[in-house]
């Protein structure tokens, strides 16, 4: 041991040092946020509770029950039953959701090729039985008309997945780092 | 010793503890702020202005709670042993001068009697560590009666100096040794290191709270505690704090001298309060100390240590004669 | 005021009640601390008699006394431990290595 | 009865009972307990005979280091199962009557004990005007200072004694 190294031991140096440390922290603000009284705005395009989207012009859903999204689940919390209705089409007549088995991977967004199925940016959810997360279609479409419709809604499928049946026009070129802030 | 004396040492007695009992309640929030904003976290927030109010809400909750009394437990000592912990620590306040002619008991043996509760007060914890019958209790309980025998002797022998300095052990007496600010810590340079850190190992504060290590020993002696009973053992480690506290502003700081623009009382409390949020300060830095570093540090460095000031002291005493 | 007596009575009480310890237990801890206890009646006695006798001898012998009692816990726990490594058992009455 | 003599009634009766409870109670930890009730009350009565000093020293010394001494060693031998078995020897009704017969005898001996009044310079005014801790240094520091050196010695003597045979012998 060196006188140095001697010297600092008696005097507690590094225990000082560390104890400025803490000192200076405790000047300095802090980082926490209160969580229910001071949110933080979602990221658009950020994956909370599931929405059914609904057609503008007929007013009902867009979903034509192909069960592709059902098909890519991979949680398979997904139950589409149809039924053939007038004109043999395909009538949607339960669509549902476990949201408590989801894991929000959003492939079912991706799969759908008429952006009939969303993820909302509601993340604040809760509830004390396991049936309140039972989504049946008529939960899903008032949770698009709540929080998805509009704007929001285009804005949600034309930077985030543009579906392949949809008309977006010509695809404008969006830099990375613009997609990040929007 | 007439009728008026009596009732004004029990209004003493009244009020001395009652203004304790709010110490202990919001010195906790005190030290929860502190801690947290030295991990640039806020702390409670919720009830009150900037949480203000947590400490009555704690205590309410606490009050409430159930009190679980184990099993196989020894239930007459389970009960018995927090109690003495708080009544050990909350009699020590009795001789501690608040300001000139202020304390409840001018004792001639103050530092002695001080001394002497704080080693009663290890009986909480082990027996209460031996009575809740769990293995994690019980091995708090038994390092910490290792710990405060061994650290009770340095923290002796480093207020030593101290008594020999002013000749008396009346804490009355050691603060008026110390007028004009020839305040004790600086030539008992050394006794103070050693007296601080054995107080931090006899109140059981980190970086010595081998007895409730979290990480090893759930809560240590206070595992199978809830509620009021717990409650208790958390008061007397307060009390404890702010007795070792005010022992060291004493015999070290000068009490309650100070500049005359405030009263007495005022710079007693912030010396005591800056010795205690030291407390707090050392608890956000530093890790715990292993167990046989922490008996290796009491036996091998700190008695010798507090020996060598002693004999220093004497010497230089004697030559200045 | 108290009487001398009746500490002296007090103390005798007690070094009584330390010796029946003494001889009817069988856990070798109990018989140390009665050894402990008729100590300490003793030392109640000394400073009885230095009081009434204003003189500091007394209590000068009790300060001896504590440092004797002190001695032997060590000493005596010391053996104990000893033992009790050997064999462990803290029965007096089952201590008999000696015995023929 | 004067307050003197209720106060010291009460010490005589508690410590006579805690004094009891120590020697009859089955589980050594519960004896220990009662042991510190007593050192606690043996403190107080030395208050009450003008030893503050020799009061500090009981609580400091035998509670806070001797009893917490043993408390350890009984922890550490952790006897329960002692606890089931009988705790007194055979011959114990014999050690009863002896420890009552000494009482007799000793009480019948000195119950009337009485002392010349105040013979020496150490009245409780002598003691109240320097202080307890005060006379009892200036007497251990002149008159005993060979004795007090001898216990010095004692204590050392107990220190290596106490290592030497509570350590692990090496080969």
């Amino acid at each position: 041991m060196t006188a140095t190294e001697f010297i600092k031991k008696v005097f507690f140096f590094e225990v000082l040092q560390g104890l400025a440390l803490t000192f200076k922290h405790m000047v300095s603000p802090a980082v926490t946020r209160q969580y229910p009284t001071e949110k933080r705005e979602p990221v658009p395009g950020s994956r909370g509770l599931h929405a059914l989207v609904r057609d503008t012009e007929t007013g009902k859903e867009k979903c034509v029950g192909c069960g592709l999204c059902a098909a890519m689940c991979p949680s398979q919390c997904i139950h589409i039953y149809t039924s053939e209705g007038e004109d043999h089409k395909k009538v949607v007549d339960r669509y549902e959701i476990e949201v408590l088995r989801c894991v929000f991977c959003a492939l079912c967004v991706e799969a759908c090729p008429f952006g009939a199925v969303a993820l909302s940016e509601v993340f604040e959810y809760s509830g004390y039985t396991r049936e309140e997360f039972y989504y049946t279609k008529e939960m899903l479409l008032e949770n698009w008309d709540k929080n998805m419709a509009g704007e929001k809604g285009r804005i949600y499928f034309e930077k985030f997945w543009r579906p392949k049946t949809v008309d977006f026009g010509a695809p404008a070129l969006v830099k990375t780092e613009e997609r990040k802030t929007v | 010793m007439n009728a008026n004396d009596i009732v004004w040492i029990l209004i003493k007695t009244i009020g001395v503890v009652a203004v304790f009992l709010i110490h202990v309640m919001f010195v906790q929030l005190f030290e929860r702020k502190a801690i947290a904003h030295m991990q640039s976290r806020m702390g409670p927030m919720r009830v009150g202005w900037h949480g203000v109010l947590q400490p009555i809400a704690d205590s309410i909750k606490l009050f409430f709670k159930e009190d679980i009394i184990p099993t196989n437990s020894d239930k007459p000592i389970f009960f018995i042993a927090p109690i003495i912990g708080v009544i050990a620590a909350v009699s020590s306040l009795a001789v501690i001068p608040l300001w000139e002619g202020f304390s409840i008991a001018n004792l001639n043996v103050g530092i002695l009697y001080i001394l002497a509760l704080s080693s009663v007060g290890a009986y909480a914890v082990i027996l209460g560590g031996w009575a809740s019958n769990s293995k994690y209790s019980f091995l708090g309980g038994l390092r910490s009666s290792a710990q405060v025998i061994s650290y009770e002797i340095a923290m002796g022998l480093s207020l030593v100096g101290v008594m020999m300095m002013s000749g008396s052990t009346n804490l009355s007496d050691i603060v008026s040794a110390q007028a004009e600010g020839r305040w004790f810590v600086v030539p008992q340079i050394m006794g103070f290191a050693i007296f601080f850190i054995a107080a931090l190992a006899e109140t059981n504060r980190v970086p010595f709270d081998l007895p409730e290590a979290e990480t090893e020993l759930v809560s240590g002696f206070a595992t199978e505690y809830s509620g009021m009973r717990w409650a208790l053992f958390f008061m007397a480690e307060y009390a404890g704090m702010f007795v070792m506290s005010a022992l060291a502003v004493v015999c070290f700081f000068g009490g309650w001298s100070g500049p005359g623009f405030l009263p007495p009382v005022i710079w007693f409390l912030m010396k005591v309060y800056a010795f205690i949020f030291l407390y707090f300060w050392i608890r956000a830095t530093l890790p715990r100390y292993r167990y046989d570093q922490l008996m290796g540090l009491g036996w091998k460095i700190f008695i010798p240590v507090a020996l060598a000031n002693i004999v220093l002291t004497g010497l230089i005493k004697i030559l200045l004669k | 005021m108290v009487p001398l007596s009746w500490y002296i009575v007090l103390s005798a009480v007690m070094f009584s009640i330390g010796v029946f310890g003494f001889l009817a237990r069988r856990n070798l801890l109990i018989i140390f601390i009665s050894i402990e206890l008729m100590l300490n009646s003793v030392n109640i006695s000394l400073v009885a008699f230095s009081h009434y006798l204003q003189s500091m001898r007394g209590q000068i012998l009790v300060f001896f006394v504590i440092t004797v009692a002190a001695a032997e816990a060590a000493i005596g726990l010391a053996i104990l431990i000893a033992y009790y490594k050997n064999n462990p058992t803290i029965k007096v009455d089952e201590i008999n290595l000696l015995k023929g | 009865m004067t307050t003197p003599q209720l106060f010291f009634a009460y010490f005589a009766v508690a410590m006579t009972a805690l004094s009891l409870l120590i020697v009859t109670r089955k589980n050594p930890v519960h004896s220990v307990l009662c042991m510190l009730g007593l050192f606690i009350h043996i403190a107080g009565l030395y208050l009450f005979l003008n030893a503050e000093f020799l009061a500090a020293i009981q609580i400091i010394v035998y509670a806070g280091a001797i009893l917490v001494l043993f408390l350890f060693v009984i922890m550490m031998l952790n006897l329960r199962k002692e606890e089931t078995v009988k705790k007194y020897q055979a011959q114990w009704p014999v050690s009863a009557g002896i420890g009552i017969i000494l009482a007799a005898f000793l009480v019948l001996i000195l119950g009337n004990i009485t002392v010349l009044p105040a013979l020496g310079e150490y009245s409780i005014e002598a003691i109240k005007s320097e202080g307890s801790m005060m006379t009892v240094g200036k007497v251990l520091y002149t008159e005993f200072l060979l004795p007090f050196e001898i216990a010095s010695i004692v204590l050392l003597v107990a220190i290596i004694g106490a290592v030497v045979l509570a350590k692990k012998r090496t080969e």
